[in-house]
């Protein structure tokens, strides 16, 4: 496996040591390194909030929390693995650090930008950590009005402004990528030839642009809304909720595709590479991404069926809705299409992809019974919609995002991570998380509400359940911290393409880029997943012989 | 019990049936697609899995016919899904016009009903089996959301306006209200029990307690804010007459029409300005702030009484001269209108069977949670 | 491209401020009329085509790439999103 | 990578001055599209309110005066005039006329700040700051005094979109100060001039947000001659 005993002398890591330069680089896969820690950070933050929560919901009385700090803990969640984690996880990390690489050039557009995009990522941060550490905050994440801005003795206006601030962290990498995409591409990378994370990642970039404005100025007025005690959203005032119900979502469901995209696009970069073959309809996959993304726009209303809303709005968007499950659909037939006739092997990224595949579909085929008007009325808000998020976000994009990290790891850091333990944790984080969010589909349907601190007692055996379950998830969790961290001193030096996987990213010099990525500008002469086959003839040919001879025909693997 | 958990909830009112056909349909449907593509999945997974470790898989082709049947396909599919969830919808959408109405209002962190008859409850609500129940919600503070799981009714009740939603139950017990929207502190304690009960069950808990009609103290209120010194119906008079004009769509100032209903009245009354009647100047004052939304729900209840063609109280010199009347007695003459409670439509009783008035004193605030009447469980 | 070194003549910039004045000195004008609902179609329209005009000739996009073009329709197209299907429920409720 | 040793602007990263000027313009164009949007979420605020108050927003906005918005208007739209002629400018090289242009610019962005300031003043003394020190306009029609609290709705909205349209000059101000200084220490040439231009784009963008912001705040209300 390893060609090398030694990692090259130069490389993009140990460029240049001290603080400075990381923290002044401009070089996009340091600033992968920058982000990376700090959602890495973010996300145990959440997740034990989320770990809190579930060990309150052991007991109807629940016994750990006070009802305020138990509303505390799950605004912690939502606002920290939302905005700290999701948005940024593939994108600010991955996607930093394999869009250069993967378009052949030096660097993204604006690297300066790139880097005060994650410094207003730690400021605001930072802050909201503050916050929420200097009495917290107790909204929601979604901080409906009139609560959010007349009624709520939280930290809601610094909260709210957090958000704001944090919204430009967005803003930035997403204009980053799209430049990137557009003008700094190869020699003969076409857009058709572009590795399908490169779509999906433009596509989320397009929402990162157009959506997240209108949440920070949503924020603003919430935040000016409290200061000044004037009524935009507070009805008591002159004001209208529902209308920022319409502003906020406007950002928010798109946003769940800034979470799920990147997700997908790593998902087909995986399962090419584990199947050895190209993605099955590269087109349709490339160009559904964008379809979710222009779609996903008109969607929203359909957190708001029974907010008082129009039933005719609501018909509207609860059809679009179901067209837009449609993209969706046809790239997990796709990827189910590229395993055909493959040479699928589970090392650990492929494990993760799995997952993802079930999981995900679970969560996008439950998303069509909240997008009927008429299941609505009995599942808004219930832990149905819970587990419907959770399966498409902890199932599909944290597990897109695992499945990348352990995918790129090598050519990150050089080093191998041990494939056993990668394997193992895998399968238990499925497991996990199947126990964990799988008998919440029911508690929703029995119609046990979100954001409850204490329950009638009829739920308590699937919250049970559920809550023995998170504690395999968390397990699953630490464990790939630890054999990440163990490996970046004592891993196996990787090889330059450890998976033999196709893209320029792994045609970057040695098992870990330099500093500046290509010494010569790459020139593109194939397609994306251009992976070796074997004419049908020359297997045909070989079972004859096979035949012939009375041996069955153990090379071939396709029929 | 806790060995065997209950997974599926009570099903206890005429809605709810269509939900769960649309459900069960949804989840055969996405079931069997999910579970096909599974399958897909493991078998390709496992018949193709890797041999060798330089294993190159055979050449494969795409095809344009399978790419764009299966996004065809489900385009079209979802089509007839969508009506179908959209007519379970309107199904369930619209209350039927001889609906019992339950006025309800929301405050952090209780549910508040006050019935036509008179009775106001505080977290329990009582209804009879087989008659269809219009709630006219409104919320004093935040947005809170009326959710019944048994009744598969879900509505958001917000601040300063007026949203409904209805339900038929069907089977007597108890059931759970919760509140889905997230309130604040207290949200996980803002829960309630809906009593279903068996009509007789029913009439015995209404003669129980019982105070001047919610119309009445309407009209009490009508009285002392002065309100009929203007709409007075007297050819001079500076404001619209009332009587006859719930449901009906009136021409404003600016030559909208609109129709008089509770959002309307609500909007009236609080922005008096903001659609004039035809002909009239706008002189009202607003009333924003100085009335609670119990109130303001007894002065619609009121305008609705005289708009079902009954005459509007004549002015009373001394707006402190009507006294609340103990509902089920036909009130004297100052009250031109029959207390609910002896419409016909509730339940069958006939208004003469009236028992008689319940024990506490006029103006007393409301009797709450009578002792239920037994109950299926 | 060529959109990189297109010098615009002059006497098109000032053209374009002089219509830009006049426009304004216009929906100055015309506010004074109260043409009911329609005041508000009337005053975004003027205000439409003005910012057309500084867009096209004084930003260029009229020589511009058609990638920039489309960038510049689409934040305005996305904005259109958000007000019709707000819009969309707010015409249609029986309440407001 | 040698191809371009010679000219000093462009960054190691881009192969060339064209792909580094293509970047910057779709770049600009790209966060003035962020823009759109985050004034997008004002405008609907505005638009859903006066349909739902219209008389409300017609007679606040009356009391707004035409008079110095109207002087406001025409103070942009020169700017954006002068800022076009210093992009010209650039263009061909003449650094005097350029930099000539980017005061003129930067001395009618100041004179709108002025100006704005001389009416928040006014709406200071006329109690018409919402939060601070806002008194509810009191008949309209008739002899009842009341609270309409939409009153303070349109000018908080005046003051949101005024103020962040007003942040928006300041931060153009700071631009073009920067740009200025660059220009005279020779940083441009008639192949490179990419931050003027850009400058430029975003200048007119802020006086394109005011072209809407004029009609809808000011002149909603000035047929309104104090009748019913």
């Amino acid at each position: 496996m390893t060609p090398e005993n030694a990692l090259p002398k130069e490389h993009y890591l140990n460029h240049g040591y001290g603080w400075k330069s990381w923290l002044l680089t401009t070089d996009h896969k340091r600033i992968a390194w920058l982000y990376l820690v700090s959602i890495t950070l973010m996300f145990f933050l959440g997740g034990f909030a989320a770990f809190l929560i579930r060990l309150q919901l052991l007991t109807p009385q629940g016994e750990i929390l006070r009802n305020d700090t138990y509303n505390k803990m799950f605004t912690m969640h939502g606002v920290v693995m939302i905005f700290f984690f999701l948005i940024p996880s593939i994108p600010a990390t991955l996607g930093n650090f394999l869009v250069p690489l993967m378009v052949g050039a030096k660097d993204l557009a604006f690297p300066k930008i790139n880097l005060i995009s994650w410094y207003i990522f730690i400021i605001g941060a930072l802050y909201v950590l503050w916050i929420i550490l200097s009495g917290g905050l107790e909204t929601g994440w979604t901080f409906y009005t009139p609560y959010s801005t007349s009624y709520s003795t939280s930290n809601v206006t610094a909260a709210t402004l957090g958000v704001f601030v944090l919204g430009f962290s967005s803003i930035l990498t997403g204009l980053n990528f799209i430049v990137t995409i557009h003008k700094m591409r190869a020699p003969g990378m076409t857009w058709f030839r572009m590795p399908l994370l490169l779509w999906a990642l433009y596509a989320t970039s397009l929402i990162q642009i157009l959506a997240t404005p209108v949440l920070a100025i949503t924020m603003v007025l919430v935040a000016v809304e409290r200061f000044a005690g004037v009524g935009i959203f507070d009805p008591a005032l002159g004001g209208d909720p529902i209308l920022y119900q319409h502003m906020f979502w406007f950002y928010s469901h798109p946003a769940v595709y800034i979470m799920i995209l990147p997700g997908m696009g790593v998902i087909s970069e995986v399962i090419s590479c584990f199947a050895r073959k190209r993605v099955f309809g590269y087109k349709f996959v490339a160009v559904s991404s964008l379809m979710i993304a222009v779609f996903g726009f008109l969607v929203w209303g359909h957190h708001m069926y029974v907010s008082g809303m129009s039933p005719y709005a609501g018909m509207t968007f609860s059809l679009i809705s179901y067209l837009v499950a449609v993209p969706s659909a046809v790239k997990t037939f796709n990827w189910t299409a590229t395993l055909y006739k493959g040479s699928v092997s589970y090392d650990t990224p492929m494990l993760y992809v799995l997952g993802f595949l079930g999981l995900f579909m679970v969560g996008g085929l439950t998303g069509l019974f909240l997008a009927s008007m008429g299941l609505d009325q009995h599942l808004h808000d219930t832990y149905f919609v819970i587990a419907h998020f959770h399966f498409i976000m902890v199932g599909g994009a944290v597990m897109a995002y695992f499945a990348g990290i352990h995918f790129w790891w090598p050519k990150m850091t050089g080093r191998m991570y041990p494939e056993a333990w990668g394997r193992l944790s895998a399968m238990i984080l499925f497991i996990g998380f199947i126990l964990t969010f799988f008998p919440q589909f029911i508690l929703g349907y029995m119609g046990m509400p979100r954001r409850y601190s204490v329950y009638v007692p009829e739920f308590q055996t699937l919250n049970v359940l559920s809550t023995a379950g998170s504690t395999i998830l968390a397990v699953g969790y630490v464990m790939p911290l630890v054999y990440m961290l163990w490996s970046l001193k004592y891993g196996e030096i990787a090889p330059a393409n450890p998976w033999r996987a196709k893209g320029l990213e792994w045609e970057a010099t040695g098992p870990i880029p330099a500093w500046d990525n290509f010494p010569v500008t790459p020139t593109v002469t194939e397609d994306a997943y251009n992976y070796p086959q074997r004419p049908v003839a020359e297997i045909e040919r070989e079972r004859a012989a096979g035949r012939a001879e009375g041996r069955m025909p153990e090379l071939a693997s396709g029929d | 019990m806790i060995f065997v958990p209950q997974l599926f909830p009570e099903q206890a009112s005429t809605g709810a049936v269509w939900i769960d056909y649309f459900y069960f349909f949804m989840l055969a449907l996405c079931g069997g697609v999910g579970l096909t593509v599974t399958v897909f999945i493991t078998l390709f997974a496992v018949k193709y899995r890797r041999r060798y470790d330089d294993e190159i898989p055979p050449e494969s082709h795409e095809s344009k016919w399978l790419e764009w049947g299966w996004t065809i396909f489900p385009f079209v599919a979802f089509v007839p899904v969508f009506f179908f969830s959209t007519a379970v919808y309107f199904k369930n959408a619209t209350p039927p016009a001889n609906a019992m109405e339950i006025y309800v209002t929301g405050r952090q962190w209780m549910w508040k009903f006050q019935h036509l008859d008179g009775q106001r409850e505080i977290n329990t609500l009582h209804v009879p089996v087989g008659k269809p129940i219009k709630l006219v919600m409104s919320s004093e503070d935040v947005i809170h959301s009326f959710f019944v799981p048994a009744f598969r009714i879900h509505m958001d009740v917000v601040p300063k306006k007026t949203t409904t939603t209805w339900f038929e139950a069907t089977k007597a017990g108890e059931y759970h209200l919760f509140c889905s929207q997230y309130c604040g502190t207290e949200h996980a304690n803002m829960i309630g029990t809906v009593y279903v009960m068996e009509p007789a069950d029913y009439e015995k808990w209404l003669a129980q307690a019982s105070f001047g009609g919610m119309a009445l103290r309407g009209q009490n209120l009508f009285n002392k804010l002065a309100c009929n010194s203007c709409h007075t119906g007297d050819a001079q008079a500076r404001a619209p007459y009332l009587s006859n004009i719930y449901g009906k769509t009136i021409q404003t100032d600016a030559g909208e029409w609109v129709t008089v209903d509770e959002n309307y009245i609500r909007e009236s009354i609080y922005k008096p300005n903001a659609k004039i009647a035809a002909g009239y100047a706008g002189i009202m004052p607003t009333y924003e702030g100085q009335l609670s939304e119990e109130e303001l729900q007894t002065l619609i209840v009121y305008l609705k009484a005289i708009g079902s063609g009954v005459q509007q109280a004549p002015p009373i010199s001394n707006p402190q001269g009507v006294q609340p009347q103990p509902a089920g007695k036909n009130p004297d003459g100052t009250l031109p209108f029959k207390p609910d409670s002896a419409k016909p439509g509730t339940a069958g009783t006939e208004p003469a069977k009236q028992p008689e008035p319940a024990k506490p004193a006029p103006g007393q605030p409301a009797p709450t949670n009578p002792a239920p009447a037994k109950t299926g469980k | 491209m060529s959109s990189a070194h297109h010098v615009v003549p002059l006497r098109i910039y000032f053209t374009i401020f002089f219509l830009l004045i006049v426009l304004t000195g216009f929906t100055v004008f015309i506010s004074k009329f109260d043409f009911g609902v329609m005041n508000l179609p009337v005053a975004l329209s003027i205000a439409i085509v003005k910012a057309t005009l500084i867009m096209l000739f004084f930003m260029h996009v009229k020589y511009s790439s058609r990638l920039t073009q489309l960038f510049v329709l689409s934040g305005f197209f996305f904005m259109g999103i958000l007000f019709f299907f707000t819009f969309c429920d707010y015409l249609t409720r029986a309440w407001n | 990578m040698s191809a371009h040793a010679h000219n000093p602007a462009v960054l190691h990263h881009f192969a060339d001055a064209e792909q580094q000027k293509e970047s910057a313009t779709l770049g600009m164009w790209l966060f003035l599209a962020t823009e759109v949007l985050l004034f997008a979420g004002l405008f609907l605020v505005y638009t859903l309110f006066r349909w739902k108050v219209p008389y409300v927003w017609v007679k606040e906005s009356y009391l707004l005066g035409i008079t110095l918005g109207g002087i406001n208007t025409a103070v942009l739209i020169c700017s954006s005039l002068t800022m076009a002629l210093g992009v010209h400018a650039a263009q061909e090289g003449k650094k005097k006329a350029l930099i000539g242009w980017l005061l003129a610019t930067m001395l009618l962005g100041a004179t709108f700040l002025g100006v704005k300031a001389i009416e928040y003043h006014e709406h200071w003394e006329h109690h018409k700051v919402p939060g601070l020190n806002f008194t509810y306009t009191v008949p309209y029609d008739n002899a009842h005094p009341y609270k309409v609290p939409e009153q303070q709705v349109f000018h908080f909205l005046y003051f949101c979109m005024t103020g962040i349209h007003g942040l928006h000059m300041v931060a153009g101000l700071s631009i073009l100060t920067v740009i200025a200084i660059m220009a005279y220490r020779d940083k441009f040439s008639t192949t490179y001039y990419t931050p003027v231009e850009m400058a430029g784009l975003y200048w007119h963008f802020v006086d394109i947000v005011w072209v809407f912001l004029f009609p809808l705040l000011y002149l909603t209300g000035n047929h309104y001659t104090g009748g019913h």
